[in-house]
């Protein structure tokens, strides 16, 4: 029951990230259009490629929308409504986001197709820039904390957000997150006017469902990851808890998108040489002035 | 003795077994590099086998499957480094021409 | 009924799904989005999505008649897409054979798109499955296998067996059959130049010795891989190399400076790629996601003959504004400039600065239009819906339509020069240095001042001046070209009034006439012959001609992403390259 | 005479998965595949880990090969001849001498894993909270200098790595 809960309100919060989403792109604002567009993509052939890789591109897909789902499982979405509750969730929301990277490896090498396998290679050169952004904000919230349970990190937050007690660690793991959901402006992998859609350019039908399906569940988890480590998860005046959670995921998502929507792609090199050289040392700083903060004022 | 500690144990010699016929039989560097990683993830399965089984109540043997990891990245940074290096200045990271040097 | 219809009985699930088709239509434009908006088609407001690729389209939209030479790529593409796929042509009813017939046809307009796309709706919500449907198939679609040595590309053979200079397995490629231009080229052996003391001295043009500077001598490409081959033997003879060695099956191949070579793959951008103009085929070696080598060409270029009893000058005026789907007033003015200049006429004053009006005009709505090609490219969402949009509105707007569109551009220019992330994503790509062969924005960007309408007496008395930048890299290009259009505004609103060009009538004269307009992409020229009043003889220059044969030699060692980056702030137009 | 249990079974389970995946990355002529094969078989430790209840281990192991395992495929495919394993390239040599030395090798260790006196078995672990803590109080205690030193050493690592792969620079000719 729990889980189907938050299962539903997933699938639910990744459709109204899908119609704001063409929203941006056409204009328009159509609240059935995704459910439209999964429906004529399900009726639309589905063919392999030549020459693929079968194994890698039959999985890419479910390996995209599993490894987005087991992050979201140990995210709670209100006291006791979380799918499960690992003494290591920080943690495990990392090592699930991890293999975000090998199904996007996977659907690049499987089809045999010089787009994908680029936007594959790509998304490997842009891990190696968020990785560390990723990880390094998170190990500064679970010294707050002084958990990895994530339940504990949001209680933690009961007097003072880490948005405002940690607001340098709340930007670099914003960004970090918009660069694992690939999302513009870090669309490297999958962007349309240099690669003609990349990682997703030979999918069709139904595996192409699937695999947008795990985009924008993945957008919906990192935006849960955000407002659990950072904005309080299910904090909040008057209103529910659930519905808290829900109104804040709903709001770090739309940011994303629009923050996309008004920038170019950025440069491959300048990823990786703006989150080497300043993110991790900022990342760094972070983690030193939380520590000074923890010990002076606990 | 438990059969999960005896059943861990084998698994360890299982991996240390591939990866000591995958280090010495491959040609390539990199291959002969997950040779490696799979010896030294047999290793890592002991250690925790031990550690659950034997001493559950000191940390040290989770501390040395820390050390084996950051050996294990230690390893591939080294690795890659000298591949690159290799791969320059011969084009080629083949261990059989690596031999043809020395003479 | 469509043509392209998925096989399947029609149940009630079936009919949800062919409804909620009709209501997702993602189309893919032959020749390109960026010709259907300078003929003034908004297709996103008719409710069609435009799609990257033709995996994820369903409707094949064929703006215009398709050029001969794009009908093999047209027909690649209609294969491309998944059942149930449509087509849906606008101003021609006949489809490059042996494509199916267009299912729907309508007007080239706007009001022709929206009614057309009503009935597409329909086609699909009734034709979407249907039982008895044939494979599509074409020549051009025909694969030939072929096996090729992973280390030489150039073994290439119909039957499988190993490679005669290494041993490997060769591995199955497919080949099309049809001609491409590339094919012949590749059995053919081009001359090299070698060193007569030097041998590993080997390159592909003509020079001398970097060692000795002795002149180089030209040999055949193929006895360097003989001399290789002979020299693995030697080693093989040699006894303890019993295995394949890798330095002596890579040692010919071509390196990168970086000293890393990765596997050389050839990728095909074009003609139909979202960042790129349709109609301009781009080939890259690339060596990782690094360019290795490049190779630009126009499919849609015309060469520019006449007909052989020549052309009326009215035919003539139609023939040049038609050639240039993306700036046909200019070439217009061009063609009417020209014929006046053979029969000695000017019109008066009012006229030349009503042209000078729908010139500029033209510029700011063709930058814009680069402006959306490029947003579409570095993937700014914002940028390429704002910029079409005005695009649109500016195409056929009159001088109080102009003005009050003014206040709109001036802020989309100057949100530009703010937006956090262009300026890097440009700075420093595809630099260039001043050299004759620019033009237009791409010369101005360089530092050059030059441009045709300067030396234009009408442009000089409503107070134009030439803009220039003189970083010469795509961030200066995009300055200039956001300059230009607000001096553009400033022209429009000096000239008072926008007046097409019309060709005068010149009678029957015979003579030649010359002349020059500065298109949105550069200075165009024409001469003419002209005999009894038929137009004989007619040499074009064009910007676009020149700055192609830039391509190459700018994209080598640049990143995928900026090499495009290069190409798209060239603004290219592939239909006026004179081949 | 122990009970075979439920933790027995998916100790074994992953167990044989980690082990199939090993042998297929040796097996399989597909770089790619190799590579991910030996991430696959990490992987399966890693759920091992979790089954003998170290889960930050576990999960740590889950993480990190991913990233690791990656990066080792893209190398993979660089410096290896026929990536995609069509060419039906053998890249082994002296076969026999490493299967005999990968088989004895395996008994050996197994033989010591069975005769060797183990003393008493635990049947509890703490719990995974505490492990956190314990292990997080071990780092940052006694065992403090080690951690360090492993620190340090993969930051040299880095840095001797990058320094030995950058190109060599083209130094300014004198005359």
């Amino acid at each position: 029951m729990r889980i189907a809960v938050v299962l539903g309100f997933l699938f639910a919060g990744a459709y109204l990230v899908a119609v704001l989403e063409a929203r941006l792109a056409t204009g328009r604002l159509r609240l059935a259009a995704p459910g439209w567009a999964a429906m004529a993509l399900l009726g639309r052939e589905s063919v392999v490629p030549r020459q693929p890789d079968r194994l890698f591109f039959e999985t890419a897909p479910a390996l995209l929308l599993i490894a987005a789902l087991l992050a979201a499982a140990v995210l709670p979405l209100a006291p006791g409504l979380f799918i499960t509750n690992l003494a290591t969730g920080a943690l495990f929301v990392n090592a699930a986001l991890a293999y975000v990277l090998v199904a996007l490896l996977m659907a690049g090498w499987g089809p045999d197709g010089a787009y994908a396998l680029i936007g594959g290679w790509r998304f490997l050169g842009q891990l190696i820039a968020y990785s560390m952004l990723i990880v390094m904000p998170i190990t500064a919230v679970a010294m707050r904390a002084e958990s990895l349970l994530t339940t504990d990190i949001v209680a933690s937050q009961t007097g003072l957000w880490n948005i405002l007690y940690q607001p340098l660690g709340f930007v670099l793991f914003f960004i970090a997150a918009m660069g694992v959901a690939f999302l513009p402006p870090f669309d490297l992998p999958s962007a349309e006017g240099e690669l003609a859609g990349g990682v997703t350019s030979e999918y069709t039908g139904v595996r192409l469902a699937v695999f947008r399906l795990g985009r924008l569940v993945l957008v919906i988890t990192l935006s849960a990851a955000t407002v659990v480590f950072y904005l309080g998860g299910w904090l909040g005046p008057v209103l529910p808890p659930w519905a808290w959670s829900a109104v804040k995921i709903l709001a770090v998502s739309a940011t994303m998108l629009l923050i996309g929507h008004y920038l170019p792609r950025i440069r491959e090199a300048h990823l990786l040489a703006w989150c080497w050289k300043l993110g991790i040392p900022l990342a760094l700083l972070n983690i030193f002035i939380v520590g000074v903060m923890v010990l002076v004022w606990p | 003795m438990s059969p999960d500690l005896l059943t861990a144990l084998i698994v360890g010699a299982g991996l240390f077994g591939i990866g000591l016929y995958g280090a010495l039989s491959q040609t390539n560097l990199v291959m002969i590099m997950m040779g490696v990683e799979l010896i030294l993830a047999g290793a890592l399965v002991n250690l925790v086998a031990f550690w659950r089984f034997l001493h559950p109540e000191s940390y040290a043997g989770q501390m040395f499957v820390l050390i084996v990891m950051t050996v294990m990245a230690v390893e591939m940074a080294v690795g890659f480094g000298v591949a690159i290096a290799r791969f320059r200045a011969r084009g080629s990271v083949e261990m059989e021409e690596a031999r043809e040097l020395k003479g | 009924m469509i043509a392209g219809a998925r096989a399947g009985t029609v149940s009630g699930l079936r009919r949800l799904t062919a409804a909620a088709m009709a209501r997702d239509l993602h189309a893919i434009i032959v020749p390109g989005p960026e010709v259907a908006r300078a003929r003034g088609l908004d297709i996103e407001s008719a409710g069609l999505q435009i799609a990257a690729t033709p995996r994820h389209a369903n409707v094949l939209l064929l703006v215009g008649p398709v050029p001969r030479e794009l009908g093999d790529a047209v027909i690649v593409l209609y294969a491309q897409m998944m059942r149930p796929r449509a087509i849906f042509s606008l101003g021609a009813s006949a489809t490059p054979s042996p494509l199916p017939h267009a299912d729907v046809t309508a007007d080239l307009s706007q009001s022709g798109l929206l009614d057309g796309v009503t009935r597409l709706r329909s086609a699909f919500s009734r034709g979407a499955f249907r039982l008895g449907v044939s494979d599509f198939d074409a020549p051009a679609l025909q694969i030939r296998i072929e096996y090729t040595c992973p280390m030489h590309p150039e073994v290439v053979q119909d039957q499988p067996g190993s490679c005669p200079k290494c041993g490997m397995n060769l591995v199955p490629r497919e080949a099309s059959a049809s001609a491409e231009p590339h094919h012949g080229a590749e059995h053919a052996t081009p001359p090299e130049y070698t060193c007569p003391m030097h041998p590993e001295i080997v390159q592909g043009e003509p020079g001398s010795c970097p060692k000795c500077g002795m002149n180089l001598v030209p040999r055949e490409a193929g006895s360097a891989d003989e001399h290789a081959q002979g020299h693995q033997d030697a080693d093989m003879d040699h006894g303890d190399m019993g295995f394949m060695s890798m330095v002596e099956v890579t040692k010919d191949l071509p390196r990168s400076p970086d000293g890393l070579p990765m596997d050389w793959i050839e990728v095909p951008f074009g003609p139909f790629f979202p960042g790129l103009p349709g109609g301009l085929l781009l080939t890259l070696t690339l060596d990782g996601d690094g360019i290795a080598k490049a190779r630009a060409q126009s499919l849609v270029g015309g060469s520019g003959a006449l007909p052989a009893s020549g052309m009326g000058a009215a035919d003539f005026v139609e023939h040049l504004s038609a050639s240039d789907p993306l700036a046909p007033i200019c070439y217009r003015l061009l063609a009417c400039r020209t014929l006046e200049a053979a029969a000695g006429q000017a019109p008066d004053e009012e006229i030349l600065r009503g042209r000078i009006a729908a010139m500029e005009r033209e510029r700011i709505a063709s930058h814009l239009g680069w402006l959306a090609l490029f947003a579409r490219q570095i993937g700014f969402g914002w940028l390429l819906r704002r910029a079409a949009s005005l695009q649109l509105q500016f195409l056929h707007a009159d001088i109080k339509q102009v003005m009050a569109l003014s206040p709109a551009l001036q802020a989309l220019i100057k949100r530009l020069q703010r937006t956090p992330l262009l300026k890097s994503r440009t700075a420093g790509i595809g630099r260039m240095v001043p050299d004759t062969v620019l033009r237009g924005p791409v010369a101005r960007a360089t530092g050059v001042g030059d441009d045709a309408r300067s030396r234009d007496k009408t442009c000089s008395t409503l107070g134009f001046t030439a803009v220039s930048r003189d970083r010469g890299d795509a961030l200066a290009r995009l300055h200039v070209r956001l300059d230009e259009t607000r001096h553009s505004l400033a022209l429009i609103k000096a000239a008072g009034a926008i007046v097409l060009p019309t060709p005068v009538d010149i009678g029957v004269i015979s003579g030649k006439g010359e002349a020059a307009v500065e298109t949105p992409r550069g200075e165009a020229r024409l001469q003419l012959t002209l005999d009894n009043g038929r137009v004989i003889d007619a040499r074009l220059d064009t910007p676009s001609t020149h700055h192609l044969d830039l391509v190459a030699p700018l994209l080598e060692q640049q990143e995928l992403g900026d090499g495009l980056t290069t190409v798209a702030s060239l603004d290219l137009s592939p239909w006026e390259v004179v081949q | 005479m122990a009970v075979i249990t439920l933790q027995t079974f998916f100790i074994a389970l992953f167990g044989i998965a980690a082990l199939w995946f090993g042998v297929v990355v040796f097996r399989t002529s597909s770089m790619m595949r190799s590579a991910l094969a030996l991430l696959f078989s990490q992987t399966a430790l890693g759920a091992m880990f979790l089954a003998m209840q170290a889960e930050f281990l576990g999960v740590l192991q889950i993480m990190m090969m991913a990233t690791e395992m990656s990066i080792m495929a893209i190398f993979m495919v660089m410096f290896m001849m026929d990536p995609g394993g069509l060419g039906e390239m053998d890249m082994t040599h002296q076969k026999r001498l490493s299967i005999a030395a990968g088989v004895i090798g395996a008994l050996a260790v197994s033989g010591v894993a069975l005769f060797a006196h183990w003393g008493p078995t635990a049947t509890v672990a703490p719990a995974a909270a505490e492990q956190i803590r314990g292990l997080g109080t071990e780092l940052l205690g006694r065992s403090m200098i080690i951690f360090e030193t492993a620190g340090v050493t993969i930051l040299t690592a880095m840095i001797a790595a990058t320094a030995v792969a950058m190109p060599v620079l083209q130094r300014k000719k004198t005359s």
